[in-house]
């Protein structure tokens, strides 16, 4: 009875607060959204009509693009090309930066070690082409090397290799046989020249809100450097480093320019956003360009859920 | 519809590939336009013109006129009827007289007139070092034969490669070895072919066709022909290739490449002199029934929009006084007949000139001249040779497919 | 006495002790920090060398006596007329294509970390997996929709674009350092009657400033560098930004590429001051004092 | 006006059932001070009344108004965290100015509140520091500073002292009575300092396990502890519990607690007449416990005889563990008193202040 | 062998100086008690001790090894922070069992260690928690257990039991004598609560604005402190100070405080004769002031007559606020005396335990 009463009492008010309670985080997010819609999702469904339509989106063609795309050994080339970027490009580039992060963050010249680390993103892409041109830069045995690479090789008497065109090393064939180009690692190893920059910075952002006491609790524990890092900042750390980690395996997945600049996707280092970029306007094939697009979309999947599992975490543990 | 004549003269924006010297160049062409009419010029330079003109179609939004490197896409486009017939206002008496029949029927899609070439390129032009040749005792070949036994000297001699070749160019690489093909193949197998070849009347399949391949994979995959074989054929910059023969000392004895190499080789050796340090042949003969071919390149002027501006602005370039500019600046061959050979800066720039209009056939290039989507096959194609030759057969046969659905 | 004595000695070597203890820390971050810098300084030599000299012989050659170094790259491409206008409109676009996204992000960010409504990681999680999507095929459907609305070619239109494209990362970025704040921290804000929005400008962005700041950098960078959406977006050759004018350093082949040396430089400056001048948002342990336990 | 009311108010964390089947009426200025042992809820109770957690179930009225779904910026609460969460960017002074600055207070007046407040706690000194310069202490009283520099509708202060030297203690003690009186706002002050509670509430809360177990003045709570938790946990040190069973001789009745028996007058045993032959728990306070050479006048003796087992020196009194048999219980003694470890004596039970409860009920007899 | 020396060890922060010229020497096996008004440096000089602040100035020794530059983790210090600093990461289990894994203690003596302290610290039911839901009380246990488990040269412990109630308090207070007596090693011990630092102390260190006032055992510092500053501070509620005139007629010495006077014995007096004349400092422990009907036997009686103010009722005790004249003081009456607000009355002064001090220096009479 008493009890009663001011359930029901309840039960009335509940309902009007919780209507302004639900519009407010709407309200929050609506400039995100509007452009969100208006400029990634709107072109995304366009993209998810185009690929069930022919090549100049004239006619539906059901997944005929889709069966095409799987079926071209192109395809699979840049797919695994692409699993070589996701594996090679995110753990070298988080790893590097995380490194470096924790250790640029002990010394006072900070700012300038991590720039030394951050000035690969800072150039353009354009820039990161001619630069690595003379580092991968090949000119045949007996000629004097511009390239800095082939330079210390052929100086210690190895002969010069055309990083960005050969499949495998010669003398390594061996190990990189296969669809594994060694042209691909070269490759690879811009991107990671370029990205470590990245990790470092975000992950650095992240190492600063670690408590300083939980550190010195830490140590006074008995812990060495080695195992704090190891127990208490990368546990603690683990949110950013999963952004990182996920903002890299997209970038690994939709990569594109590096490719572009150093080789355009030849001598078997196509990936599927370059692989995209021919289809849509050297072969004008909006079909099969849209249908690989979904093909990342779609490869995106999993990471992203991996992450709501995360979020739940984070929430309980705050 | 076609702009009225009371309209004002504005700014036309122009979509095109040219940077650096070219784009000044091209600019100080456009000025006496400017100045005359009052009208002014945007012009917006990408050498990812394809993907831009393209996105900028596809969206509605072209630019008011584009220069495009090769007819290929002006086919296209005007198939799609993108384009502004010129004919509409172009007065074309004076065209049909300053400019060769052959360069009208290319830019001409069912008998409109889409296209104005300028800025011309002889793509039969050997690069060689004259000096060298003497002190060797190098006589320039006159047949293909003739060109492979002096190969074979030079090898011997020890002195140098015969050959240097390379192809790379980003995103583009391959061309250099497509125009080698073409070459080779209007000069064995002369115009008919090349122009079913092109029109893909004859498939890639055809033996005519896998011959010319395997005669430019004579030149690079033998031993010695060229400094570090395929390999450094295709990952030298086409460019930097062209450096080779006049190096100190130099790596290799020739050079095959499009006449606007000479632009290269004088900024790289501003010492040296044209035609006495640094001079070509034409591309010798392998047929004697289709001697003095010639294949060339050439960019075309198109219109999106029509009204006055566009109208007065490509009235403009089609003009002899506004290609003479560029011609006497250099690094410019002209189409139209009535740029004197004199504007040209030097004998070489002139020899490559009368090249191209003294040729008995003259055929544009290829690979140019083909729907963008095979032109890349066929690029494609070229690398993927090199990289292992013994695949021609499928290689060919990708491209057929490719050129199957591209051809309509 | 003696102990005083001892106690002299013992400290100093145990100072030293601690100096050599770090030794191998500075060794690593120096050598580290130097062969990242390789390429960035081969390209730096080579914007002062002769394009000739950089055809024919390896930058590093360039050290030996005697020094040919040139300002003429740098000359060439501080005179082209277009690079003072390109570096004005560059700033004009960045500038807002980075403070916009931010805010807007922000905003996003909070009400994800902070709020509870049905479907929020769903709606939050399908945001992130947008940024996969490539921007080749955002291109076409996005100028067509600015063309629509007129905005084609203006600097508005490329504003709207690049917030777009980089809200996806900076709302992800930041909704997960939003959530890492301590929550009574709001909570004792909320009971002092602040609002969302003050809680959010007075406390949230203050004590994120890292992640903002080196969210900033990012944001920044992508627009700065960005040449293809302006190229699609803005046609209009007056308002194009240092990249575009860049690229029309070089020639339809491909030579005069020497520019390209000295203008990355030219156009890097802006970012790397930035850079720095952020770094000193990164401070240590900025929620320290806050909450006991 | 803003008396506040729990009704039936129980939340859940998971599994854990923090607040349990809370009522709860705090009338308006009231100072109610809320005790009980770490983690018994009182923090999730001022959480629930601040709106900061959800109720899982039941009702929370502030005024008459239900507050169940009211955001907590609307609730005009001011509190002090248990953890402070002082805003870690700004300055002492913009932590307390905060919530003035929100309400549009004129400048002078922030200022001369938050100078005042600073000056009770003796932080003046400190108002241009970040938190991060402060010792605990310091943090602790701007947290407190940061409440009572507004005038909410409640204060609701989560141990608020608890890291604070006693002098100090005892200052800001009387200065928060001060704004009790001056404010005439309703307090609700958790705490685990008895002295605290018994000078400060007008009212004491007894929380155990989420359960509310009694409330009262602290004289109440001290003198009729409803069950025996109570009365163990209110009052330093607690009170001592024995089993005895009640017994009678001739007209005498006593309680036997095997190795003792305390003797009761005529007078005070007729309530326990009903537990003839049975066994009950009697307590009684260490305080009540006295030394046969310092017995205080008038009082109601009960001699026991113990050992001594271990020996606290106080100053001002000494607490002496004794044991009979196995039984361990404590004594507050004078200081003067001399005895040794080990050593046989006597002690009085001043039998006027025994406490009983039920043994199965635990609840204290009528 | 971990005997612990300060030697003249001086930290500044910024222009806060946090720990002044600290010599302090504290021998293996001690239970030291540090304790000082909030804000003295108690902290900061545990930290320099652990080694997470580097000495302004002076050396640090544990044992005989100078230790001002060995890091922390090489120290073999076990402490309790104030502000706790859990690991947010790890269960209640791997918080206390961390410091022991790092040592490569076997699993099951770990395991062994971990559930005695969590059983000691009555948080076995949380062990499997994250400290997000634990409740402050909680939270501060786990700090502690985190401690206790390991087997350090020496504890720190800053205000350990801070947040737990009354009851749990004396038990862990209890348990923490008891790893005294068990490990032997050296403890420091920070605390605001009087009766943990009488009860626990071997000695007692008084600390006030960084300075070391005074360090004795319990008693000394009761009973003899050397300044006013430590007999206002030990001992709570503290000691009354009166500014008094020292006065004499015929043999009989007195006090004269203005508005009242205290006689003092022949005998006792002795030492005040110097000051005849002169002003001194009179102190008295509110606890040595009785009511004349509840007097304790064998006291140095002298009356004092007074204003009752403030009556704070205590239960075991009455806390009366008296005013004699403007001078208010604190007495603590047996809980039966009958007085209220505003009634006069008179109180007995105990002559025996009075406390003298030097006006200027403020140092006690010897
Ligand atoms: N990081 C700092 N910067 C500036 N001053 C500081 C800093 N840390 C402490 N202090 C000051 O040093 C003095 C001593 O601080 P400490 O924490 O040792 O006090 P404490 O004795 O522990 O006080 P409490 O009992 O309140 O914890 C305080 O006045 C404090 O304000
Ligand atoms: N977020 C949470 N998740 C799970 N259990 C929780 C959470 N917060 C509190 N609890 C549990 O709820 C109970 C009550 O917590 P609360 O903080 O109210 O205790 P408390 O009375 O304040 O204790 P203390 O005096 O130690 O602060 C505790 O047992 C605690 O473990
Ligand atoms: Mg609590
Ligand atoms: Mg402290």
């Amino acid at each position: 009875m008493v009890k009663a009463f001011p359930g029901v009492f309840s039960r009335t008010r509940r309902q009007d607060i919780n209507r302004r309670v639900r519009v407010l985080p709407w309200l929050w997010l609506l400039p995100a959204l509007f452009f969100i819609i208006l400029f990634l999702v709107y072109p995304t469904i366009e993209t998810l009509r185009l690929s069930f339509m022919n090549q100049d989106s004239s006619a539906y063609i059901g997944a005929e693009n889709y069966q095409y795309i799987f079926a071209s050994s192109a395809t699979r080339t840049a797919l695994l090309n692409n699993a070589l970027w996701l594996v090679l490009f995110t753990v070298l580039a988080t790893g590097l930066g995380l490194i470096f992060a924790v250790l640029t963050g002990k010394v006072r010249y900070e700012s300038l070690a991590k720039a030394a680390i951050f000035i690969p993103m800072a150039i353009s892409f354009v820039a990161a082409a001619v630069i690595w041109r003379f580092m991968y830069a090949f000119r045949p045995e007996g000629f004097t090397q511009t390239g800095l690479v082939n330079a210390i090789g052929t100086g210690i008497g190895l002969e010069p290799v055309a990083w960005l065109v050969e499949h495998t090393l010669p003398y390594i064939d061996v190990l990189l046989s296969g669809p594994l180009h060694i042209n691909n690692f070269a490759i690879v190893a811009v991107g990671v020249w370029m990205w470590t920059g990245f990790a470092m910075v975000v992950l650095s952002a992240g190492l600063k809100g670690i408590s300083t006491e939980v550190l010195e609790a830490a140590h006074v524990d008995g812990a060495n450097e080695w195992q704090i890092f190891w127990r208490i900042i990368l546990p603690i750390l683990s949110p950013t480093i999963a952004v990182v980690v996920t903002t890299l395996v997209i970038q690994a997945l939709k990569n594109f320019d590096m490719v572009w600049v150093m080789t355009a996707g030849n001598y078997g280092t196509d990936v599927v956003a370059t692989l995209m970029f021919k289809e849509m306007f050297n072969f004008r094939n909006f079909g099969w360009a849209s249908a690989l697009a979904v093909v990342l979309l779609v490869a995106i999947l999993p990471v992203v859920l991996i992450n709501i599992r995360r979020f739940r975490a984070q929430e309980e543990t705050r | 519809q076609a702009g009225t004549t009371g309209e004002k003269i504005g700014t036309v924006n122009v979509l095109g590939v040219w940077g650096g010297e070219e784009l000044a160049n091209f600019q100080a062409m456009v000025a006496p336009w400017e100045q005359q009419t009052g009208g002014a010029m945007g012009f917006s330079g990408t050498r990812d013109l394809i993907a831009i003109l393209t996105t900028r179609i596809q969206a509605g939004n072209p630019p008011d006129v584009a220069i495009l490197p090769n007819p290929g896409q002006m086919i296209e486009l005007a198939g799609d009827k993108k384009l502004v017939a010129l004919n509409t206002f172009l007065d074309m008496n004076k065209v049909k007289q300053e400019y060769a029949q052959g360069w009208i029927d290319l830019g001409t899609v069912d008998s409109k007139l889409y296209g104005i070439f300028m800025k011309a390129d002889s793509k039969g032009t050997v690069w060689y070092n004259p000096k060298v040749f003497q002190e060797n005792g190098w006589t320039v070949p006159a047949t293909w034969d003739e060109m492979i036994s002096l190969s074979d000297t030079i090898v011997s001699s020890g002195k140098m490669a015969p050959w240097s070749v390379a192809i790379e160019s980003g995103e583009a690489s391959g061309w250099p070895a497509t125009d080698w093909i073409g070459e080779i193949l209007l000069h064995e197998f002369g115009g008919k072919v090349y122009d079913d070849w092109v029109s893909h009347s004859i498939p890639w399949t055809d033996s005519r066709i896998k011959a010319s391949w395997e005669k430019f994979g004579q030149i690079v995959l033998t031993q010695g022909y060229v400094p570090g074989g395929a390999i450094a054929a295709l990952a030298t910059n086409f460019v930097d290739g062209s450096y080779l023969p006049f190096e100190d000392p130099p790596k290799a004895a020739m050079y095959y490449l499009g006449a606007f190499t000479q632009g290269f080789i004088a900024d790289q050796f501003p010492e040296l002199k044209a035609g006495e340090d640094y001079s070509f042949f034409p591309f010798p003969a392998i047929d004697p029934a289709y001697a003095g071919g010639v294949t060339g390149g050439a960019n075309v002027v198109v219109i999106f929009k029509d009204n006055v501006t566009t109208r007065s602005f490509v009235e403009y370039l089609a003009s002899p006084a506004a290609q003479q500019i560029w011609v006497t600046r250099g690094g410019f061959t002209a189409v139209n007949k009535n740029v004197s050979l004199d504007a040209y800066p030097n004998p070489l720039a002139r020899k490559a000139a009368e090249q191209l209009t003294s040729a008995t056939i003259f055929r544009f290039d290829a690979d140019d001249n083909m729907p963008s989507a095979v032109q890349k096959a066929f690029w494609e194609g070229a690398l993927a040779y090199l990289q292992n030759p013994s695949q021609l057969d499928s290689i060919l046969a990708n491209i057929e497919a490719t050129a199957k659905n591209a051809y309509k | 006495m003696s102990r005083a004595g001892k106690s002299i000695d013992e400290r100093f070597s145990a100072r030293v002790r601690k100096l050599m203890g770090r030794f191998p820390l500075h060794l690593v971050i120096v050598l580290v920090g130097l062969f990242w810098m390789i390429p960035s300084v081969g390209l730096l030599v080579s914007s002062f060398r002769d394009a000739r000299d950089v055809a024919s012989s390896g930058w590093w050659t360039a050290f030996q006596l005697p020094f040919q170094f040139t300002l003429e790259n740098y000359a060439d491409v501080l005179t082209q007329n277009r690079m003072g206008p390109s570096f004005l409109n560059s700033l004009i676009i960045s500038i807002p294509g980075t403070i916009i996204p931010i805010l807007i992000a922000g905003f996003a960010a909070y009400a994800f970390a902070w709020m509870r409504f049905r479907g929020r990681d769903v709606l939050f999680l399908f945001i992130v997996a947008l940024l996969v999507v490539p921007l080749q095929m955002t291109l076409i459907p996005v100028l067509r929709l600015l063309t629509n609305m007129h905005l084609a070619g203006s600097f508005p239109g490329i504003w709207l674009a690049h917030t777009a494209y980089g809200l996806p990362f900076a709302v992800f970025l930041l909704r997960n350092f939003f959530g890492g704040l301590p929550r009574e921290l709001l909570e004792s804000a909320y009971l002092d009657g602040a609002s969302n929005m003050r809680v959010f400008f007075r406390l949230v962005l203050p004590l994120s400033v890292p992640a903002l700041a080196s969210l900033a950098i990012f944001q920044f960078l992508w627009v700065w560098n960005d040449l293809l959406v302006a190229l699609v977006i803005l046609q209009d050759p007056a308002k194009t930004p240092m990249t575009v004018a860049i690229t029309n350093l070089v020639s339809s082949f491909g030579t005069q590429w020497q520019l390209l040396t000295s203008a990355a430089f030219i156009s890097m400056m802006l970012p790397l001051v930035l850079f720095f001048a952020l770094q000193r948002y990164f401070v240590q342990g900025i929620l320290a004092g806050s909450v006991k336990g | 006006m803003s008396e506040v009311r729990f009704e039936h108010v129980t939340k859940h964390f998971g599994e854990t059932i923090a607040v349990d089947d809370l009522n709860l009426e705090i009338p308006d200025k009231e100072f109610l001070v809320l005790v009980g042992p770490s983690g018994c809820g009182k923090t999730t109770a001022l959480r629930l009344l601040s709106g900061l957690e959800d109720v899982t179930e039941g009702s929370i009225y502030i005024g008459d108004r239900l507050v169940n779904h009211v955001p907590p910026k609307d609730r005009d609460i001011a509190m002090v965290f248990q953890s402070y969460a002082l805003y870690p960017h700004m300055s002492v002074y913009d932590n307390m100015a905060f919530g003035l600055r929100l309400r549009k207070t004129p400048k002078a007046e922030i200022d001369r509140r938050v100078r005042e407040a600073a000056r009770i706690l003796g932080i003046e000194e400190l108002l241009k520091r970040k938190p991060r310069q402060l010792s605990g202490g310091q943090r602790q009283r701007v947290a407190l500073g940061r409440a009572i520099v507004r005038e909410p509708a409640a204060f609701l202060l989560d141990e608020p002292l608890s890291n604070l030297d006693a002098k100090l203690r005892v200052q800001t003690r009387t200065e928060l009575s001060k704004l009790h009186q001056r404010l005439g706002t309703t307090f609700i002050y958790v705490t685990h300092d008895q002295v605290e509670a018994m000078t400060m509430a007008t009212r004491i809360a007894v929380m155990n396990l989420g359960k509310l177990q009694q409330v009262g003045t602290p004289q109440e709570l001290y003198n009729k502890p409803v069950n025996d938790f109570v009365a163990g946990f209110i009052g330093s040190p607690s009170m001592n519990m024995f089993e005895v069973r009640v017994a009678q001789e001739g007209d005498e009745t006593h309680l036997d607690a095997g190795s003792f028996r305390v003797s009761i007058p005529p007078g005070k045993a007729d309530r326990l007449i009903s537990y003839l032959g049975k066994e009950l728990i009697m307590g009684i306070r260490p305080e009540n416990i006295h030394a046969p050479d310092f017995l205080p006048p008038g009082i109601t003796a009960a001699k026991v005889r113990a050992k001594v087992d271990v020996i606290e020196m106080m100053g001002n009194e000494v607490f002496v563990y004794l044991l009979s048999g196995k039984k361990q219980f404590l004594a507050r003694l004078d200081p003067r008193v001399q005895v040794s470890p080990g050593q046989e004596m006597e002690v009085i039970f001043n039998a006027a202040s025994l406490h009983f409860f039920d043994l199965d009920t635990k609840k204290a007899l009528p």
